[in-house]
């Protein structure tokens, strides 16, 4: 279904709630009246020809025009379906001075975390949320940071904002620990902080948890805690200068946050990209999604106590980091992908250290299957433990080995191509239920540990086929005209998305970065209750969360 | 409703359960899978070890072994900087600082000021990309430690100097990367490409005087003048 | 007798330790500190019973109290007892009814007490005999009736605990069952 | 004979000539003899838990294709005194809720329950602090002291994870007792003795003389043992007192420099104390192949020392040889979750090692021994144990072979690299 059809067919259902269809955008948009919009968003979803169980992303955008306008905030709504392969974007325009929309959190519960960060960031208040309050800034935070009027304040408890002051200070005062977030207390039940530095929480997350001895009662995740404002920054530095910021969005998968980013302004410039390119791209995706994999892999088995499994990864990783560093010059924050192309070329030397590797890889898996994913401990451990069925993975937004760990075939790559992905012959890895119940726990695990098989085959024929030619198009200055795109790739942490919208100048009128982990983490809270602490570990490491990702 | 791989196990299946076969299939694979785990790590026993130890128990520096593209500490060779400030412009995070000016005297143009606040630097390269003439670029050196923020400014113009004015093909040679950056800061200068490198070496090795606070006339206005730039763009947050 | 200074020294040493531990268990404020100071009067008593060279009862004095019946206390005080309560001890039960125990337990001491003033063995050897196997042997021979009925005893608490544990599991208070989903 | 009152007689007879059976010298000689025991099983405890944590951090550098320390002393075999020092020189911090008397004393009491089992392992022919006839009974009743230092540290600290991690520790402390008291009757049965030397007495020098390769129950006692020793150590695949990615790091989280020291000296003396238990029951103990106890009993001047130091080096080799399969494990293996552990325990363990005991006594009352099915039982548990170990060599063998040529190919230089060589 295209999405005028759709449109069409919300009208006829529903004729006194769309506004206007936005044919004109890259991806079309139907606006509604904020009043009708949680219907809509119930008829898209429920309504057999549509069946957008997918809540995408929810995102706001400030949009202040020069002059005396007033204004207006829109929140946007990137629907799609599984099932149908079609999505759709919904828009309301709400009130600039007193922005109230209704919450969308019962059609889809995966819409509460965004929209608690349109609440937080740009101040819009959902009636009916659950638990309407700050997620990434301080609950005694002032202001609405990606409001185009915010002031920043040259001080948050004695810390200063800006580096000038932290020059002239030499020493930066510790703020105090009054903001912290508390819960209400409960009785009966032991009430823990686990986090923000603890072990198991990969970054600085909290999870604030209520247990009944080792039963968790709930566990609430508090995150927040490593938000560094990326998408406000973007709106000051610029596309090109966002680019090494994507690295720091996800820092095991920067090649993945470069990439989409890329795309993103490619398809609102309109710029080609190199054949070669496309294939460093893909040679430098692969390789730096193994490495990620490794990681994710490694820490859950490091979780879960064994600790040797996660150095075994780190080895290989280093092998990958080198041939990063030759790639692109950096290990971690590789600030690779260019607007038409790749920053330097791979040549052949790297290609065949690549083959190398690849031939001494290959037995090293099979050692790290019977090291420990063939380990009875570590399989019971981790069997039947925290299962998500793929109604809940869907409706909670999963994204990536997390949804194809419930048993849902569907990869960006092959689903919603993009690159030359599609030329290659490898396979979408899905949960099986090898221990247990599909979508549990291990499930997760191993299809993470057979993407990485996949990776490999794909980067074997990535090095065999790869062009000769040039890496990268020479482009103009980049000043896409006012539009809006969301452009995703499959990352090692599933959809990566990039809501970018441009208003004519050299700079993002607004930009949204949809990550796996953000989404990952609202379905904690829903699947901890019974669990124990140790599972609880096991569950964020089977999800692979990733703090800087949540918090961008 | 949802395109569904078929399990090759039915999601139904459990574990068997209180079967005498169950039992001791459980203690069969708890005890072969521990055995043949522990295969693996007695092997590494017999496997080289992956780490470099560093600084000292090393063949050559690490910096020697890095590739040539890595993105270290940048460096400016003034020789060949002609002040075009595309640097400047395109650092995202503005921490790069030129000032120029014309001399009154001979009319020509004079760079008074080339900061490079590395502690805000997030190597990301665009700067070096930008440059048409090789003159600003990343080194290999990345042992930056300074004992305060303000020695994290690196000061490449230290007297006002003339701009060159050459075209491309007459540029003098670039200076060998990182020479210009060891003499800056006394981290960097402990240690020399062309000698033999051995521990005692590293020891040895003489520490030039700190340049940065004594040698500048006024120490606290560059770094406020560094900064307003900086100030205006948001705070550098380093990767986790 | 040999050393009968060190071990008269040794005796009152114990059952200082013994005495202390009681002492702290009736009237320490707080009922964690009553539990742990259990441990003191076991291990005195312990002691003690070495001293009157039964080094099997004295060890199985150690492993039981200590290892089983002490351990059990504490859970059960630190389960029960709220974490920020803990300061709170037992109330006591009255004047009357704890002179009443006083009494009996003093009329008890004493006639224990003069019954002990009769002929006694004194152990003359350094390395005192084994007690394990005369112990054994009487479990096995002379004692078999209570040995068992204690053994019963034993398995009807098991049982029972087994009972009211697989009731609260089936009620879902807490705890899984292996291998079943735990959502 | 003890060589402890041996020598303690002698320097009563030397420095007051006077006899040492009499009253006051006999306890002038018995006070030196506890008083020269203790430190010299102090000094054990120093000496193994010291070095022991230096090589556990090597091997599990090597496991992990790292070094591990080798900066302290040549190849940082000093490390561990300069970790011992700098926790000594650390502040002893109290947290400021703790239960103070509790928290203070807790580790004193670990401590004091590690120590007390020292008394009675006997690392030679007659290097033995005390035999005493209930050896076996002791070491697992001074054992539960640890119990309760450890509850006493977890509720002392008033931190909920020390609180988590103390009644874990409990927990599983009171429930793997069960089965490694099980595991020990099967040998108590064949020796028909609770004394150590006893015990040790009963075998042999030879393979085929230890107890575990007498007969399957036997065997299958050791293998139980073994597990529930490192359950009791707390080491993984049990580690769950201390895991730290779940609890972060169990009872002793809040302390600080010594007393912290102290929990750590008392889990790497507790493995060592496991390991000589397995030994002694199980492997034979110090018994020299080839020599027997009264030939020993009998030497006289320096043949006698001679004997009793290579029966201490025959013991600690193969309570290291234990050592270091526990550490190991304890890198090779995650870890387990509680209900799995106390499964492991009640379904598992305690069942198996009753029926490992009934089956000794059964197979004690059908077969003669020395007789010929005794012999024949005891060859094919040798020769199940050599296909063991050779079956573990192949398959170091194969994974290391798996990689030899990929790894030439791509680092062009070789894979092999012996534990001997030391970077």
């Amino acid at each position: 279904m295209t999405e005028s059809e759709i449109c069409d067919r919300l009208k006829a259902a529903l004729p006194d709630a769309v506004e206007e269809f936005e044919s004109q955008l890259l991806d079309p948009a139907i606006r509604v009246k904020p009043a009708r919009l949680v219907e809509a968003c119930r008829f898209l979803r429920d309504d057999p020809s549509t069946r957008m169980h997918y809540l995408r992303l929810v995102t706001g955008v400030d949009r202040l025009p020069a002059g005396e306008t007033p204004g207006r905030i829109e929140m946007v709504y990137h629907l799609w379906s599984y099932e149908k392969r079609h999505g759709i974007v919904l828009r309301v325009h709400l009130d600039r001075d007193n922005p109230v929309a209704d919450t969308v959190c019962g059609v889809w519960p995966v819409a509460n975390w965004g929209e608690r960060e349109a609440f937080d960031l740009l101040g819009v208040t959902f009636t009916g949320h659950p638990d309407l309050k700050r997620i990434m800034m301080p609950v005694d935070w002032v202001g609405h940071p990606l409001r185009k009027d915010y002031q920043r304040p040259d001080r948050y408890h004695g810390l200063p904002t800006n580096r000038t002051a932290v020059l002239e200070q030499g020493r930066v005062q510790v703020a105090t620990a009054e903001h912290v977030a508390k819960a209400e207390p409960v009785s009966g039940y032991m009430q823990l902080n686990m986090g923000p530095h603890h072990p198991a929480t990969h970054g600085v997350i909290n999870f604030l948890i209520e247990t009944d001895g080792e039963v968790l009662r709930r566990a609430i995740p508090d995150v927040g805690y490593l938000h560094r404002g990326i998408e406000k920054i973007s709106e000051m530095v610029g596309y090109l200068g966002t680019m090494p910021y994507t690295d720091r969005v996800d820092y095991l998968g920067a090649m993945f946050t470069n990439h989409g980013w890329a795309l993103a302004v490619e398809k609102l410039c309109n710029i080609e990209v190199p054949r070669r390119a496309e294939f460093c791209r893909v040679i430098a995706s692969e390789l730096n999604r193994i490495a990620s994999h490794q990681i994710a892999t490694g820490a859950l088995a490091m979780d879960l106590g064994a600790f040797t499994p996660f150095l075994h990864w780190i080895r290989e990783r280093e092998k990958i980091n080198d041939i990063m560093e030759r790639i692109c010059g950096a290990r971690l924050t590789y600030n690779y992908m260019r607007f038409g192309g790749v920053s330097r070329d791979i040549d052949q030397v790297t290609i065949d250290e690549i083959r190398r590797w690849l031939d001494h890889y290959e037995p090293m898996m099979l050692e790290f299957d019977r090291l420990i994913s063939g380990n009875e401990i570590f399989i019971r451990r981790l069997a039947n433990v925290a299962v998500i069925d793929p109604d809940d993975a869907i409706a909670y937004g999963l994204v990536g080995p997390n949804l194809r760990g419930s048993g849902l075939a569907w990869d960006v790559r092959r689903d919603e191509p993009y690159s030359i992905y599609n030329e290659f012959e490898w396979d979408v890895i899905t949960g099986t239920g090898v221990h247990g119940v599909v979508g549990d726990a291990f499930d997760r695990y191993d299809c993470r540990l057979r993407e990485i098989r996949e990776s490999v085959r794909i980067l074997r024929q990535a090095c065999e086929r790869i062009p000769e030619g040039e890496v990268r198009t020479k482009t103009a200055r980049i000043k896409p005209a006012a539009n809006e795109v969301y452009t995703r790739v499959e990352g090692p942490r599933g959809e990566c998305g990039f809501f970018v919208v441009s208003d004519g100048t050299d700079k993002p009128y607004r930009s949204r970065f949809r990550t796996g982990s953000f989404t990952a983490m609202t379905i904690i809270e829903h699947l901890s209750p019974g669990l124990m602490i140790a599972d609880l570990v096991a569950l964020i490491g089977s999800l692979d969360v990733l703090a800087p990702e949540i918090d961008r | 409703m949802v395109p569904t791989v078929p399990p090759a196990v039915s999601p139904h299946r459990r574990p068997p359960r209180g079967t005498v076969r169950a039992y001791f299939r459980n203690i069969r694979l708890a005890l072969s899978t521990a055995f043949d785990g522990m295969s693996v790590t007695m092997s590494y026993m017999f496997r080289r070890p992956l780490t470099i130890q560093y600084p000292d128990k090393i063949d050559k520096p690490v910096q020697e072994m890095l590739p040539e593209s890595y993105r270290g500490v940048l460096e400016v060779d003034m020789d060949r900087c002609t002040v075009c400030l595309q640097c400047q412009k395109i650092c995202p995070l503005g921490c790069i600082n030129i000032e120029s000016c014309k001399n009154p005297e001979t009319g020509n143009r004079e760079v008074t000021k080339f900061d490079i606040d590395i502690g805000l630097c997030m190597y990301c390269g665009l700067c070096a990309e930008t440059c048409n003439f090789d003159a600003l670029d990343h080194t290999r050196e990345f042992e930056a430690t300074v004992t305060t923020p303000d020695q994290m400014i690196l000061h490449f113009v230290e007297k006002p100097r003339e701009v060159t004015k050459l075209k491309a093909a007459e540029m003098p040679v670039r200076k060998h990367k990182g020479s210009i950056l060891q003499k800056m800061i006394p981290a960097f200068g402990r240690r020399h490409p062309q000698e033999v490198w051995t521990p005692t070496a590293y020891a040895a090795a003489p520490v030039p005087a700190l340049k940065a606070p004594t040698a500048t006339p006024k120490p606290a206005a560059p770094v406020a003048s560094a900064a307003p730039s900086a100030a205006d763009s948001p705070t550098p947050e380093q990767a986790p | 007798m040999n050393g009968s200074i060190v071990q008269v020294v040794l005796f009152y040493l114990l059952a200082a330790l013994a005495l202390t531990g009681a002492c702290l268990v009736a009237f320490s404020r707080s009922i964690v500190h009553s539990a742990f100071a259990l441990l003191g009067t076991f291990v005195g008593v312990a002691g003690l019973y070495a001293l009157l060279a039964a080094d099997l009862v004295a060890i199985v004095q150690v492993m039981v109290y200590v290892g089983g019946v002490l351990i059990l206390i504490l859970f059960a005080v630190m389960l029960t007892a709220r974490v920020d309560e803990g300061k709170e001890s037992n109330p006591t039960v009255g004047k009357i009814p704890g002179l009443l125990a006083m009494l009996a337990m003093a009329g008890l001491l004493v006639v224990t007490a003069v019954k002990a003033f009769g002929p006694r063995t004194v152990i003359s050897e350094a390395n005192p005999p084994s007690t394990v196997s005369p112990i054994g042997n009487l479990l096995l021979s002379k004692y078999v009736l209570p040995f068992e009925a204690i053994s019963v005893l034993l398995l009807a608490v098991l049982l029972g605990a087994v009972t009211i544990a697989s009731g609260r599991m089936r009620k879902g208070a807490g705890g899984k069952q292996e291998g079943e989903a735990p959502r | 004979m003890n060589i402890m009152h041996y020598l303690a007689d002698l320097l009563v007879r030397s420095l007051f000539k006077a006899d040492p059976a009499t009253w006051p010298y006999t306890w002038i000689a018995y006070a030196v003899v506890i008083g020269v025991g203790a430190l010299l099983a102090f000094a054990f405890v120093a000496i193994f838990a010291g070095p022991v944590t230096w090589i556990e951090r090597r091997i599990a550098g090597r496991i992990q294709s790292r070094i591990g320390p080798n900066r302290n002393g040549p190849q940082g075999c000093l490390q561990w005194l300069a970790d011992g020092i700098k926790c000594w020189l650390k502040e002893d911090l109290v947290p400021a809720t703790a239960d103070k008397p509790l928290y203070l004393a807790a580790p004193y009491l670990v401590f004091t329950g590690m120590f007390g089992a020292f008394v009675v392992l006997p690392f030679g022919a007659h290097v033995i602090a005390a035999d005493l006839n209930v050896g076996l009974l002791y070491i697992l009743a001074v054992t539960s002291l640890v119990v309760v230092g450890l509850l006493m540290a977890g509720w002392g600290s008033n931190s909920k994870w020390a609180l988590f991690g103390g009644v874990r520790s409990a927990a599983q402390l009171v429930s793997y007792e069960v089965p490694s008291a099980f595991s020990l009757m099967a040998v108590v049965l064949m020796a028909g003795t609770l004394s150590t030397q006893g015990i040790v007495g009963a075998q042999g020098g030879w393979p085929w003389q230890w107890f575990v390769f007498r007969n399957p129950f036997l065997f299958a006692a050791f293998i139980m043992y073994f597990i529930s020793a490192i359950a009791e150590g707390n080491r993984t695949p049990f580690d769950l007192p201390e895991a730290e990615s779940e609890i972060i790091a169990g009872y002793n989280i809040e302390y600080s420099g010594m007393r912290f020291l102290f929990f750590l000296f008392a889990e790497w003396a507790n493995m060592w104390i496991m390991a000589a238990v397995a030994t002694l029951a199980f492997l034979g103990g110090w018994q020299i192949p080839g020599i027997s106890p009264e030939r020993i009993a009998e030497a006289k001047g320096w043949t006698f020392v001679g004997w009793q130091a290579l029966s201490f080096a025959i013991f600690v080799f193969k309570g290291t040889c234990l050592v270091f399969t526990i550490i190991q494990i304890r890198w090779t293996l995650p870890r387990l979750r509680v209900d799995q552990l106390m499964i492991t325990c009640w379904k598992y363990l305690v069942p198996l090692s009753m029926g490992s005991a009934t089956g000794v006594l059964l197979l004690m009352a059908l077969v003669r021994e020395g007789g010929i099915v005794d012999w024949v039982m005891r060859g094919a548990m040798l020769l199940v144990g050599l296909l063991v170990a050779g079956a573990y060599i192949r398959k170091v063998r194969a994974t290391f072979m798996a990689d030899r040529d990929n790894y030439k190919k791509m680092e062009g230089r070789d894979l092999w690299y012996p534990p001997y060589r030391l970077p």
